[in-house]
């Protein structure tokens, strides 16, 4: 077991971080926000230049055959620089198609999935719903071929800017998902307004929209709950890169800032608070990592492994945010300062794939169910 | 120890319960201290007219300027968690800690000039205090006062000026003499916010409001006789008048209540992992937790009112009940906002949010409470040390 | 409403604590432990010149006719003082048997207990059970006008040293009460070690045990759950005395021992949680008296504020003790030292009459159950 | 960044796994780093033989002693790990720490002599760094050292002295020159325990047992070949001997482990408010956090057993896991004295105590791991100022 990243693993950290150091600095951040656009196109093109896009998919597809720890070097950065656009959702539908795809979608998806020109996000939750395939209402009929879905979904990433949306639904009684064009009848995307100022989500109605019986995966629960999984370590990864970046920042302010004649720094209360915060950090870093590599191995223990991960990393960032608020006192409450940003990007973090009670309850079952009877 | 109220005091809540009800111009639509539109101040103005005029407000002033003969202490109380209970406006502003200042340390031309003027609302006031660099050491301000003539002359900067943007009056503390410990040499003032030279800029805060203002004080002059008290006794002018601020603490409880009521309200209809949340025993003891919080910061904040009727409250009472309150609401606001499960990303604005995201913005908010005033950490500093004697650090 | 202590009141606590300052020091309390004894002769006999056993029993039967508040004031001074007797139960029972108990019982035992010349305690909770009126399982059957008794009790206070057993029973489905001599035939009595260093608890068998049928109470759920909550409320008190005292210890301690060449107490984590305890016992006390009030008034939210009272105190106070063990260090993890006597009485005060979750799930249940459907 | 494990560490944890089971002389009976009982020592001294002899211990040592050419840095984590996991003893007492002592700082003729003995179990090594004066502040202890011709004569008193009842050999720290700033002026000695005027009297710790001793040093002659290391130069040796002492992070997880097992174990037939305790999913939940927290405890444990075999380890990597572990036992024992609800209050010896009474024993040892060693609120300090650069606090 070895947790050192390898030389094109750190030397992708290290090209992605000062990518996005340049091309989304917290003032691009807002204004990309302001706009209302949910991808910046310049970092879009840097992103897929770098790889990031066809970092999981196939050397035969034309991507780079890399794994979920690439991806979550990626991702960390990302929440890092607060990074907008549907890069690691287009790499989960990319795991997704290669997994369960058919060779037909395959070829005509993976290329392009690899190279950027094909956006993608999946559509799991529903309004009042959880992030588990158990709780997905949205149904799949099948006619003469074809599919007919109905049903909503919410909390959809940068569906906006999205070429294709791979929908979570229900076939028979059993799980199934559908690459759905956005542009079909009966597809209705909303923006919604949310916490994160930082990424773009959607509600989405399908009405009775008719999809190809060719753009169906074939899937199992174990499938969906696999996507699940990689999706919360990503989320892992996203907030242990915000996390980090908050307490980089309250770090440097609390060496500076005076009160009653001395830096905040020097009192234990901070001092305590920064080795908190690096207790968060140093364990979501860890369990994100090795939930990562146990998913990449299949190792039969990866579903809880992912949900260590998430059922820490929402809480533990969380708590960071918080902390890092607190310390920095009057200046971190002003919209101006880039605090807020981090924080609404790990409280979101936090719901989206299943927030820490969630993940607790998860937990506790996989071990419970998993014993013998004494 | 007694537990019933009684008939007089019942029935003086009931009737401002049902002037509340009747009168109150609208109710807060977000959590905290907030500062009311422009176009809802005229109306706030005159609400506060009311509560003067009903015998609510300024119940302990000097007979003379409105004041009972006899005053009931727990009236005030009273009315505090009757206007938090409704949401609804109370005196916004810094009018009631400058009328503490003026009744204890003012002018008789002061009093009379500047007291009937908030009974009407007809002047607003704004605390000028906090400046970028004394936040919670407020005493290490540096806003500058100087003698010119038979004016001073000021240059600084305040922040976190709630209601700044509506102010006619500030009660403002500036440094007049930098040459003695930071403690002495400050001096209070009542500045008109119209002066030439003070320039009031919105601040917007985390929750996407603007409820604070940056104030710049650009050589603006203040006649001698706005200082309140004596000149560089300031820092005891303040913390006296911050002193007499005792209702406060009895909004606590009504406040924390009035969420666990909405909560429970809409947690009817929430899920927890696809099933009825209020049927998830893990839910429900999340719901136990803060509710046992809110229940606990309430009889606290009684114990503390019986206290301060009785004279017997302890300097450590009212701060623990302010860290506990605070971090009891950021608590109910964090489980307000983690109830809605997936619905809880969607904000104020938008179509689907519960109650209008008024749960993400008091999350949000909610670090105001635990910061201002005197962060938390600062305040249990306070309290170890002066309430229970443990040593100063060594600085 | 009023929480200060009247003139009785205040000199009911005063003399309390100083009796019990002499009569129940630390080293006092050890010696009787390692006695093997429930109680303290010489205490019983002061506590009941003092007027404790009759406190809460009306004049007419040789009381003094006061309430929970005045139960609560000794229940604090009895946690304070870590002092062992059936003082409390006996209350409780004597508040039992004028409640719910028959003309008959009531002259034959309650001049008695107001006197002290019988002590008495209550058998509710059984093994793997819970502190409910809905979790009894111990059985009576009525038989030619007496009951038989069958089931096992634990966790008894000061049956050893009692003159009567208050059982709490199921006849017929419906909660009952019966009033049991320990000396009675098929009850066997075995005293437990505890993690209470301070007070003896028991477990009880009862092989259908004859109990005449003047020995059975009149009482319904909400009787039962009445006893529970004054109980609920008086374990509350004594963990309030217990966990002051420990928060005196600690400021005391930390105010003279230095570490790094300064007072621990100048250290600002160690002031933290002085002002964290502060809030639990502020809290605490609060909480427990106004439970104390409501019961005593019979206010319809009475046993919500029983609840709130003891899911309170019961964190609260034992984290209090966790913090002054923690800022002792060494020294306070040593047997010698009192410390970890009043952290086990705090302990064992948690798990008594249910601890904090269980009331956090009752004061959820109570709420929710007694709202309006929207 | 690899999750797979070799082959041949694979077939050595296996390796040590059997030998453990085979040949480990009994088993634990209570949490913690405890004292054996006497009759146990003798069957404890073979067991340690049988650990150097079988390549499980002392495997860094230099060759000449016993240590291997080129050893396998994980192979002292696997050994730590499984004895943790058996609940096997280990090298009791401060063996291990006498060991880096000598052979980082020791003499040839100290090598020769000492370090075939702890290898053999015939010579047991106690600590004796604290005192009643100096816990988390170990700099200012007190014991003098002074010399007298070619001995060194020591007063003072040592305390929390693990195993000091069975020891043969003291690792002490005195002061030699108490003119100089207190980190200075320390010498590090091995003392054997047996010289006149060194007196253990064990001490009953709040557990009811006895681990701990308090050690008196009555005009104690030791001779001055026995100085570990320079004169004066005490804090550096032993800093060294304890930064060295790094197979004890291994040993985190897998001790959780074990306590999760047991507790689910018994949870099966708990009851929660008269309910099976598993089917409530507040239970679950509390037990999904403590899970949680358990695998994050021995994942972190294992990155920096990573970073220790790449030698990239940073300073807050030890200490962050140490505070994060012993709170994480903490909260574990206290669950699992709460999950056993009623029945939680018996304790060993009672009839009816879960596995005699083992968690409420593990609750009230807990607290020793959050104090020992440097108390969480000090290694806290440390970390932030050493690994995050915050400032010192005035003095």
């Amino acid at each position: 077991m070895d947790f050192e990243f390898n030389e094109e693993q750190a030397t992708l950290r290290e090209i992605s971080r000062s990518a996005l150091l340049t091309h989304s600095s917290p003032a691009h951040v807002r204004s990309l926000a302001e706009s209302g656009h949910d991808v910046d196109d310049k970092l879009w093109r840097l992103g897929t230049d770098l790889g990031w896009t066809g970092l999981a998919i196939g050397e035969d597809f034309g991507g780079s055959g890399q794994s979920l720890v690439e991806l979550c070097i990626v991702a960390e950065e990302l929440g890092r620089a607060l990074a907008a656009g549907p890069f690691i959702t287009s790499s989960l539908v990319g795991l997704a198609v290669e997994r369960f795809g058919s060779d037909t979608i395959k070829d005509e998806l993976l290329p392009r999935l690899a190279d950027g020109s094909f956006r993608a996000t999946w559509a799991l939750a529903e309004p009042r719903g959880a992030w588990t395939p158990a709780s997905v209402t949205t149904n799949a009929i099948a006619t003469d071929g074809d599919y007919i879905l109905h049903g909503r979904k919410t909390a959809v990433q940068d569906a906006g800017s999205s070429n294709g949306i791979l929908v979570s639904a229900v076939l028979g009684g059993a799980p199934a998902l559908f690459m759905v064009d956005p542009a079909s009848t009966g597809v209705t995307l909303r923006k919604q307004k949310t916490l994160d100022e930082s990424r773009s989500f959607y509600e989405i109605d399908f009405d009775n929209v008719r999809v190809g019986g060719g753009r169906r995966l074939e899937v199992d629960a174990s499938a969906v709950q696999w996507l699940c999984d990689a999706a919360a370590v990503l989320t892992s990864a996203d907030s242990l890169g915000a996390g980090q970046r908050l307490m980089e920042m309250t770090v440097d302010y609390v060496k500076v800032r005076e009160q009653f004649d001395r830096a905040i720094g020097s009192f234990q209360a901070v001092k305590h608070k920064i080795s908190d915060m690096a207790i968060g950090v140093k364990g979501t870093f860890a369990a994100t990592y090795y939930a990562a590599m146990s998913l990449d191995l299949g190792s039969p223990d990866a579903s809880r492994d992912a949900t260590v991960a998430k059922s820490f990393s929402s809480d533990a960032m969380s708590r960071l945010a918080g902390q890092a608020l607190q310390s920095h006192g009057g200046i971190g409450f002003t919209w101006e300062h880039d605090l807020h940003l981090y924080l609404r990007r790990v409280k979101t973090d936090e719901t989206l794939y299943g927030d820490t009670p969630a993940h607790q309850e998860r937990l506790a079952a996989l071990l419970i169910d998993d014993r013998p009877a004494t | 120890m007694r537990l019933d109220i009684s008939p007089e005091l019942e029935a003086f809540r009931h009737e401002v319960r049902t002037f509340v009800a009747q009168s109150a111009p609208g109710s807060r639509p977000h959590a905290g201290v907030r500062a009311p539109h422009a176009e809802q101040v005229p109306a706030i103005r005159a609400w506060i007219a009311a509560l003067f005029e009903a015998g609510y407000l300024g119940m302990s002033w000097p007979e003379e300027f409105g004041g009972q003969a006899d005053p009931v202490p727990e009236h005030a109380f009273i009315v505090a968690e009757e206007l938090a209970r409704a949401r609804a406006w109370e005196q916004i502003g810094a009018g009631s800690l400058g009328a503490n200042a003026l009744i204890e340390f003012g002018t008789d031309a002061q009093k009379q000039h500047l007291l009937p003027r908030i009974r009407s609302g007809q002047d607003l006031w704004c605390q000028l205090f906090s400046e970028p660099g004394a936040g919670s050491d407020l005493a290490g301000l540096q806003t500058r006062a100087r003698l010119d003539g038979d004016e001073y002359v000021v240059d600084g900067q305040k922040v976190w000026t709630t209601n700044g943007q509506h102010a006619d009056i500030g009660y403002l503390l500036a440094r007049t003499d930098p040459t003695v410990s930071k403690h002495r040499g400050i001096t209070a003032f009542a500045i008109d916010m119209r002066t030439p030279g003070v320039d009031i800029r919105p601040l917007r805060e985390i929750t996407g409001t603007s409820d604070f203002n940056e104030v710049f004080l650009d050589s603006v002059r203040i006649p001698a006789d706005r200082v309140i008290g004596e000149v560089n006794d300031g820092w005891r002018v303040a913390n006296s008048s911050l002193g007499h601020e005792r209702s406060g603490v009895a909004a606590r409880g009504a406040e924390l209540f009035a969420m666990l009521d909405d909560l429970l309200d809409f947690a009817q209809d929430a899920t927890f992992v696809g099933r009825p949340a209020l049927r998830d025993s893990g839910v429900r003891q999340r719901i136990g937790k803060v509710a046992t919080d809110i229940h606990v910061t309430d009889l606290m904040s009684k114990v503390v009112q019986s206290r301060m009727v009785h004279g017997t409250e302890d300097a450590a009472d009212a701060p623990l009940v302010k860290i506990f309150y605070s971090e009891v609401n950021h608590a109910a606001a964090e489980l307000g906002v983690s109830l809605q499960g997936v619905d809880g990303l969607a904000v104020e604005g938008d179509e689907n949010a519960v109650a209008n995201g008024w749960w993400q913005d008091a999350f949000m908010y909610a670090r105001a409470l635990t910061i201002a005033g005197g962060a938390n950490e600062v305040l249990r500093t306070v309290v170890a040390e002066r309430s229970y004697g443990l040593p100063r650090e060594p600085r």
